[in-house]
C-alpha cells in the first residue's frame, strides 16, 4: 500500500478563485492510501516545494500528487522536489485543476466537485505507479555520412571540425555528386567546380574525415548511439593505395564502348577512367562491364602501362564493419528518366536534352568543351526552346511524373538562358513556363534580369508537342497570356527534368527504419520544428534526401544536421526515456503484431526459456530496446494478451483513472 | 452534491501528450468554457488508447467517451494517430452495431494550437451524449439479463 | 432553339467524371491541341471555365463541334484532367437538350476532304449522332 | 485412401505424428486427436469432421514431424497461425483433404429424427439408421452454417491436396449482418442483450477460436487492469465479446469456429463477420490467412483512411 501525500495549490487566486482548495484536501484526506494532505499559496515556489520535502520525510510518503497547474508547466519541478527527498521521480502524479478545472469553469461547487475527481484520478494511477530508472547507453563518437555529394561533404567537415570522425560512404568511384557536375550556380553565377573542389579536397585531408568510395551500405543494426554498419567497398579492380592518378592508363585503355555517366552519358570512356580531373579520391576505376581482361581474359594493357603497379585484376569486395553513433542520410537526387516524355521527342532526336546534360555541353571540362554545339551535328544552334516543369507538378494518378515541384527547375533553366545568351548573343532563346517559382534571397531579381537584360523570350504556357522536321525540332506550345498557340522552329530543346530521390534511398530507408514519403523522400521528425532529423533516433537528414533544394538550402540544412550530431556525439552517454514499452514474457506470444506498428524498430524478439503455469520451454519473445523506445504505446494496444505494457501508462494505471473518474 | 442539479453526463476525454492535452490547456489559459463533467486523461499518445479503456469507462457509467490526438500527420510518434484512427473507426462501428449510440463516441484531432477548437469540441460534445441521455446500455449489455 | 435548362459545373463533373479544378492552367493541352486555330474556346479555358460555372457560354461555342476528339489534350493533361472529356461532355449536354442531331450520317461526305483524320470521321459520327 | 497415404509417409519417417480426426461417442462425434504409426488405424475423416485443426497443433506441438489433415477453410486458420510465429510452416507435412461440407449433428437432431445410430452418406442423401428403422435426409438441409459461407474449395496452404473439395457458399454471407445494421439502434441492443444473455461462459468459443488462442488471456492477466476477480469485477462478464471480437479482428479468417461450438447457440461469428466487413469495406478486402506473412489491416494504415466519426447507419454503409 502506497503511503500518498496531497498537496493541493492555490496558485494565488488563478486556482483559489473557483476551486475550494481547502475542501479539496480535506475530501481527499479520505481516500485509499492518502496520509496526509494540505494546501498552499504556491505549491511551486521555494516554500511550497519544501513543504512536501518535509511532508516527504515526516510522513514517509512513497508518492506525492500535486494538484495545481498543467503537468506540462511544472511536472519536471515537483519530480525534482521529490527527488531531493529521496523520492523516485516518477512516484509524483500531477492532477491538472488550473488549465483544466479552476480556468474554464466559473461556479466553484462545480469547480471543486471536478477538482476532487481529478485528484481522486491522480491518487488511483499514483496507487499503480512504481518507481522507474531511465536507462543509459553509451556513444560511439562516430559519425557515418551516407553520400558524398555537396550536402554529404559539409555536413562531414563540420562534424570533423569539431573533433569528431567522420566516414563518408560514397557510392560513385569520387565524392562531388550532381554539383560536381555543374557548370555555374545561380543567383551569382560561380563556377561549381570552383566552389565544390575545394570542399572536396579539404575532406579528403581532414584528419578526422575517412572517404570510403565506391561502396554502399550494406546493412546496418543497433540504435541512436549504437549503430554497426557493414559498408561494402565494391571491388575498382585498381589499388586505391598505389594508383597516383596519372591517367596513363585511362589513355591506353583499348575499349571505347563505356558511356561516361558524369558527362551524363553524351560521350565514351575507357574501360579504365577516372570519372573527371579533380576526382576525389583521385584514383582510377575499371568497369568490369567494358574491360576486355575482365570479360575475356585477353588485354590487361592497363596493368603493363601502370607504373606503380596499381591495377589488380583479382580484387574482390571488401565488406567493412563499424561502430556509429550518428548516421546522416545524404543521398541526393537524380533527374527523372526523361524517355517518358517523348511528346518533346526526347527519344527520336539527340537535339533534344535534359538540363544536366545542358549543363554538361556548357562546361568547360564537358564532352564538347564547352561549346554549345547540338549533339546530332555539331553545328551552332540558333532558336534554343527551354520547357519546365517536365515531370513536376503532375497529380499522383497521371500516368508519369512526380506530384511535387521540383524547386530549382525554375532558377536553373533561367541561368542556363542567360549563359546561353550572354555567350552567344545571337541565339535565340524561349521558355515555356506554367509559373516562375523563384522565392529566395536574389532569385527574383536574377530571372527579372534573364528577361530584362539577356531578352530572354519568356512564355508563359506549355509545350504540347515537339517533332523533328528535317534538322529542325517543331515546338508546338501555348501562349497563354497573348491566348494563342505558338509555333517555333527550334534547333535544340532543354527539358527542365523532375528531380527524385537518388533509386537507393528507398532500400536505405528500409534498412535504417527511416519513415519515407511517398515519393521516396526521408520524412523529417517534425515538419517545422525538426526538420533536419528522422523520426528515428540517431538519423539525421542532409540535402535533397529530405526534399528538393538548392545548393545554399542544402549547406545550410548539412550544417544544421552536423549541429545536431555534434550534439548528440559530444555526450557520453545517452538517458533513455523511462517511460518505455515491456513485454510479460509469461503472457508474451511472439506473434510479431507489436514489432509491425512500433514507429522506431525498437521491438525485436528471442528465444527464451519460459517458465509459467501456462507453459514450461522455449518460445518466442518480445523484446523491447529501451534507448530505442520512444513510449507510444501502439504496440500495447496491439497487444492482444495486455503482454506489452508502458511503464508510466500502464493498462492498470490507466484503468485506475477511469475507476475514479466513472465512480 | 449533484442532488439538486438536473442529471448532466459524464464524460472521458483521453488526450494525447503532445497536442491535445495541450490544446486544452490552451483553452484553459484562454478562459475557454467547456462543461465541467468533461474529465481528461493524458496518454502519450492517441495509439495508447486500448478499447478495453473506453468499454470500462462506459461499463463504470461514463455517458460519453471522446478521443483527441494530433492531427493525422501531425503525430509526434509519426504514425501513431494513423494506427489509433483505424481501431477506433472499428471500434465505433462495431459498438453502433451493438445498439451504442454513435454519438457517444467520438474521435476529434486537436493541435496543440487549437484551444477554441478543443472548448468547441467539447461543447458539443456533451450536448450531444445530453441529447442522447443516460447511457444505460454497455453497463447492461451483459451475460445475464 | 435556345438551351433552356441549367447546366452546372457538377453536372458536367457527373458526366465526365473529370475534376477541372484540378486544373493548373499549365496550357499543354492548348500546346497539344492539333486544331488549336479553330477552336473558338481552347481545352485549357474548358478547364477553367467548367470550374468557373461558366457552361453556358460553352455550350454555345462552336469548339465543342471542331473538337476532333483525337484526345491528345488528355493525353498530354499532367494532371490528368482530361479536357477532351469535358469537351464531351459539355456537347452531350447540348446535345440532349436540343433534342436532335447537330450533324446527319448523309452529310458526312460533302463535308470530308482527303486531309481529316479516320479518327476524326470516325469521333464525329459517334458525336454528333445520337 | 487419406489413412493409405499416411501409411506410405510413414515408410519415409517412422517417427512422424499425424493430426486428424478420431470417432467420438455419438455418431456424429469426430474429436481432433494425435495419433502415431500405432494408433493410425483409428484416424477418420468424413462429413462430421467439422472442427478446426489449426488451434489444436498449438497443444500438440513436438520435436517429431507432424502430418496435419486441413480441410480448405482449417488452412486459413493455419496460415494465420504461421503469421503470427504460433505455428512454424516447416514443421508440419499438410495434406489439404478435401471437403464438400461438414454435417451439422444438432440439425440432423433438429428434424425431429430419434433414436440415431448411425450415419452413411450416399451422394447428396444421408442415410439414418434409427432405432425404428431407416430415414434419409438429401445432405444439403443439414451442412453446418459456417459451410453456407464456405471461402472456396482452395486450400491456402497445402504439401498436398487429397479428394475434391466444393465450395459450397450459399447466398450472401453478410446478409444477417446486413439485417442488423439496418435496424434502429434500440433493435440492434435488444438483439445482442437477447443472444449475450444466453452466454454462460463456458468460455468454449474462446478454446475454440484460432485466433484467440493467447497463452495467457488478456482476462486472466493480473497487470491488464481487466483481470476478472469474481463479483469484485463485473467488466468481464459484461464486456468478454466484445473485447473477444475486437481481439481477434484484422486476425479471424471467419472459421465459424465460435458459434459451431457455443453450447447456447449464439451467433458470435456475427460479431467478427460485422468487423471483416467494416474492414473490407473500409480498407479495402483482406482475408485473414490468404497467406503466410500478411500485415493485417489494423496493423496498418493509408494516410487517406476515412475518419473514425463519419456517420455509418448501423456502422454499415
Amino acid at each position: 500500500m502506497q503511503k500518498i501525500g496531497v498537496f493541493v495549490c492555490w496558485c494565488g487566486s488563478n486556482i483559489a478563485a473557483t476551486v475550494d482548495v481547502k475542501a479539496v484536501a480535506e475530501a481527499l484526506k479520505s481516500e485509499a492510501g492518502v496520509v496526509f494532505s494540505t494546501d498552499y499559496q504556491y505549491m511551486c515556489s521555494e516554500n511550497g516545494q519544501a513543504m512536501i520535502r518535509q511532508a516527504i520525510r515526516e510522513h514517509g510518503l512513497t508518492g506525492i500528487v500535486v494538484c495545481s497547474c498543467s503537468p506540462r508547466m511544472h511536472e519536471a519541478t515537483f519530480r525534482k522536489t521529490a527527488v531531493s527527498a529521496g523520492l523516485n521521480p516518477y512516484m509524483v502524479e500531477i492532477a491538472n485543476i488550473r488549465e483544466q478545472c479552476s480556468w474554464i469553469h466559473k461556479d466553484m461547487a462545480e469547480g471543486t466537485e471536478k477538482a476532487i475527481v481529478l485528484a481522486r484520478a491522480a491518487v488511483a494511477k499514483l496507487h499503480k505507479n512504481a518507481p522507474l530508472t531511465a536507462g543509459t547507453s553509451p556513444v560511439t563518437k562516430r559519425a557515418l555520412v551516407i553520400g558524398g555529394g555537396i550536402a554529404g561533404i559539409q555536413t562531414a567537415l563540420d562534424v570533423a571540425d569539431a573533433g569528431f570522425e567522420v566516414d563518408i560512404v560514397e557510392k560513385a568511384p569520387t565524392i562531388g555528386g550532381r554539383m560536381a557536375q555543374l557548370d555555374k550556380t545561380f543567383p551569382t553565377l560561380d563556377c561549381s567546380a570552383c566552389i565544390l573542389t575545394p570542399k572536396m579536397v579539404e575532406a579528403a585531408q581532414h584528419e578526422k574525415i575517412n572517404i570510403i568510395s565506391y561502396a554502399e551500405l550494406d546493412s546496418l543494426s543497433g540504435f541512436v548511439g549504437n549503430f554497426t554498419a557493414t559498408i561494402r567497398k565494391k571491388a575498382r579492380y585498381i589499388d586505391e593505395d598505389k594508383c597516383t592518378g596519372c591517367g596513363v592508363c585511362t589513355e591506353k585503355c583499348p575499349s571505347r564502348k563505356g558511356l561516361d555517366d558524369f558527362n551524363m552519358k553524351l560521350n565514351k570512356r575507357g574501360a579504365v577512367y577516372i570519372p573527371f580531373a579533380q576526382a576525389i579520391p583521385n584514383v582510377a576505376v575499371i568497369d568490369p562491364e567494358q574491360c576486355l581482361k575482365l570479360r575475356t581474359g585477353k588485354c590487361g594493357l592497363c596493368q603493363k602501362v601502370c607504373s606503380a603497379k596499381a591495377v589488380n585484376f583479382e580484387q574482390k569486395d571488401e565488406l567493412i564493419e563499424r561502430q556509429y553513433g550518428a548516421i546522416v542520410v545524404a543521398t541526393g537526387f537524380k533527374p527523372i528518366d526523361a524517355s517518358a516524355f517523348n511528346e518533346y521527342a526526347y527519344n527520336d532526336s539527340p537535339d533534344v536534352v535534359t538540363s544536366l546534360e545542358f549543363e554538361r555541353i556548357m562546361n568547360a571540362a564537358g564532352p564538347t568543351k564547352g561549346q554549345l554545339v547540338r549533339p546530332s551535328d555539331r553545328e551552332h544552334p540558333h532558336e534554343i526552346v527551354f520547357i519546365q516543369c517536365v515531370g513536376s507538378r503532375c497529380t499522383e494518378d497521371a500516368e508519369k511524373g512526380k506530384p511535387y515541384c521540383s524547386k530549382i527547375c525554375c532558377m536553373y533553366t533561367a541561368k542556363h538562358a542567360m549563359l546561353v545568351r550572354e555567350k552567344y548573343p545571337d541565339v535565340n532563346v524561349h521558355v515555356f513556363y506554367i509559373d516562375a517559382r523563384t522565392p529566395g534571397k536574389n532569385f527574383d531579381e536574377f530571372y527579372r534580369r534573364a528577361v530584362e537584360q539577356y531578352g530572354v523570350d519568356y512564355i508563359k504556357g506549355m509545350v504540347g508537342k515537339v517533332s523533328v522536321e528535317g534538322k529542325k525540332l517543331h515546338v508546338q506550345g501555348s501562349d497563354l497570356l497573348n491566348g494563342e498557340q505558338v509555333h517555333i522552329n527550334a534547333d535544340m530543346v532543354v527539358l527542365a527534368t523532375a528531380i527524385e530521390p537518388d533509386p537507393t534511398a528507398r532500400a536505405l530507408g528500409t534498412m535504417l527504419t527511416a519513415s519515407m514519403d511517398t515519393n521516396d523522400f526521408f520524412t523529417e521528425a517534425h515538419p517545422k520544428l525538426r526538420p533536419v532529423e528522422s523520426p528515428t533516433a540517431g538519423v539525421f537528414l542532409s540535402g535533397v534526401a529530405q526534399g528538393p533544394k538548392d545548393i545554399p538550402e542544402t549547406v545550410a540544412q548539412a550544417g544544421a544536421a552536423a549541429a545536431k550530431v555534434i550534439g548528440l556525439l559530444c555526450k557520453n552517454e545517452l538517458t533513455c526515456n523511462a517511460c518505455v514499452a515491456h513485454a510479460n514474457e509469461a503472457a508474451c506470444n511472439g506473434c510479431s503484431q507489436c514489432e509491425r506498428v512500433c514507429p522506431y524498430g525498437a521491438i525485436s524478439y528471442e528465444e527464451r526459456e519460459i517458465r509459467s503455469p501456462e507453459f514450461r520451454g522455449v518460445r518466442r519473445i518480445a523484446v523491447v530496446n529501451e534507448a530505442v523506445c520512444q513510449g507510444c504505446g501502439a504496440c500495447t494496444v496491439t497487444c492482444p494478451s495486455a503482454a506489452m505494457d508502458l511503464k508510466g501508462f500502464t493498462n492498470s494505471q490507466i484503468m485506475s483513472e477511469v475507476d475514479a473518474i466513472c465512480r | 452534491m449533484s442532488m439538486n442539479r438536473e442529471w448532466t453526463p459524464n464524460i472521458v476525454a483521453f488526450c494525447c501528450n503532445w497536442c491535445s492535452y495541450a490544446g486544452a490547456d490552451l483553452a484553459g489559459s484562454g478562459r475557454m468554457n467547456y462543461p465541467a463533467n468533461v474529465k481528461i486523461i493524458r496518454i502519450p499518445c492517441s495509439c495508447r488508447l486500448n478499447p478495453m479503456f473506453i468499454l470500462r469507462a462506459f461499463q463504470r457509467g461514463a455517458d460519453g467517451v471522446i478521443l483527441c490526438g494530433c492531427h493525422p500527420g501531425d503525430c509526434h510518434y509519426s504514425t501513431g494517430n494513423y494506427y489509433a484512427r483505424r481501431r477506433m473507426t472499428v471500434l465505433f462501428s462495431l459498438l453502433d452495431y451493438m445498439g451504442i449510440e454513435r454519438g457517444r463516441t467520438r474521435v476529434e484531432w486537436v493541435s496543440a494550437a487549437e484551444g477554441a477548437k478543443f472548448a468547441a469540441t467539447m461543447n458539443d460534445f456533451v450536448k450531444t451524449v445530453t441529447e442522447l441521455g443516460e447511457n444505460k446500455k454497455l453497463g447492461d449489455l451483459r451475460c445475464k439479463k | 432553339m435556345s438551351l433552356t435548362n441549367q447546366v452546372t459545373a457538377a453536372d458536367i463533373l457527373r458526366i465526365s467524371g473529370v475534376d477541372a479544378s484540378r486544373c493548373m492552367q499549365c496550357g499543354k493541352c492548348s500546346g497539344a491541341c492539333p486544331n488549336y486555330d479553330e477552336m473558338d474556346i481552347p481545352p485549357h479555358r474548358f478547364a477553367i471555365m467548367v470550374r468557373q460555372g461558366r457552361i453556358t457560354e460553352l455550350m454555345e461555342s462552336q469548339a465543342i463541334y471542331r473538337c476532333l476528339s483525337c484526345f491528345a489534350c488528355s493525353q498530354r493533361c499532367p494532371r490528368n484532367v482530361e479536357p477532351a472529356k469535358l469537351i464531351e461532355a459539355v456537347r452531350l449536354t447540348v446535345i440532349r437538350q436540343k433534342g436532335q442531331n447537330h450533324m446527319k450520317a448523309d452529310s458526312i461526305p460533302e463535308k470530308l476532304d482527303e486531309k481529316l483524320p479516320q479518327q476524326a470521321i470516325v469521333s464525329a459520327m459517334r458525336k454528333y449522332s445520337k | 485412401m487419406i489413412v493409405n497415404r499416411l501409411q506410405e509417409l510413414l515408410q519415409d519417417d517412422e517417427n512422424l505424428q499425424f493430426v486428424g480426426w478420431e470417432k467420438g461417442e455419438t455418431p456424429f462425434d469426430r474429436t481432433p486427436k494425435t495419433f502415431t504409426a500405432e494408433t493410425l488405424g483409428n484416424l477418420c475423416y468424413d462429413s462430421f469432421c467439422g472442427s478446426n485443426l489449426s488451434k489444436y497443433l498449438l497443444s500438440q506441438k513436438t520435436d517429431k514431424k507432424t502430418v496435419v489433415l486441413l480441410k480448405p477453410c482449417d488452412s486459413y486458420s493455419f496460415n494465420q497461425l504461421c503469421t503470427e510465429r504460433r505455428l512454424n510452416r516447416d514443421a508440419y507435412h499438410v495434406i489439404g483433404v478435401g471437403c464438400k461440407g461438414k454435417i451439422d449433428g444438432e440439425k440432423i437432431r433438429k428434424t425431429g429424427i430419434k433414436g440415431i445410430l448411425s450415419v452413411r452418406e450416399e451422394g447428396e442423401t444421408l442415410k439414418i439408421e434409427t432405432l425404428y428403422g431407416t430415414t434419409e435426409i438429401p445432405r444439403k438441409d443439414v451442412l453446418l452454417d459456417k459451410c453456407l459461407a464456405c471461402k472456396g474449395k482452395e486450400h491456402k496452404c497445402a504439401d498436398e491436396v487429397l479428394g475434391e473439395s466444393e465450395d459450397t457458399c450459399v447466398g450472401d454471407k453478410y446478409e444477417t449482418v446486413a439485417k442488423l445494421e439496418a435496424m434502429t439502434p434500440d433493435e440492434r441492443f435488444a438483439f445482442w442483450r437477447e443472444e449475450l444473455s444466453k452466454c454462460i461462459r463456458c468460455n468454449a468459443c474462446r478454446n475454440a477460436c484460432p485466433a484467440c488462442s493467447c497463452i495467457k488471456c488478456v482476462f486472466d492477466n493480473p497487470n491488464s487492469g481487466v483481470q476478472n476477480k469474481a463479483a469484485a469485477d463485473d467488466f468481464e462478464e459484461n464486456l468478454f465479446h466484445i473485447i473477444r471480437a475486437y481481439h481477434v479482428a484484422g486476425r479471424c479468417t471467419d472459421c465459424g469456429e465460435c458459434s459451431r461450438v457455443c453450447p447456447q447457440g449464439i451467433p458470435l461469428h456475427l460479431l467478427n463477420r460485422k468487423i471483416i466487413r467494416d474492414v473490407n469495406e473500409f480498407y479495402g478486402d483482406y482475408q485473414a490467412g490468404d497467406a503466410i506473412g500478411q500485415r493485417h489491416p489494423l496493423t496498418d494504415f493509408t494516410f487517406e483512411d476515412s475518419e473514425p466519426n463519419a456517420e455509418r447507419k448501423g456502422g454499415g454503409k
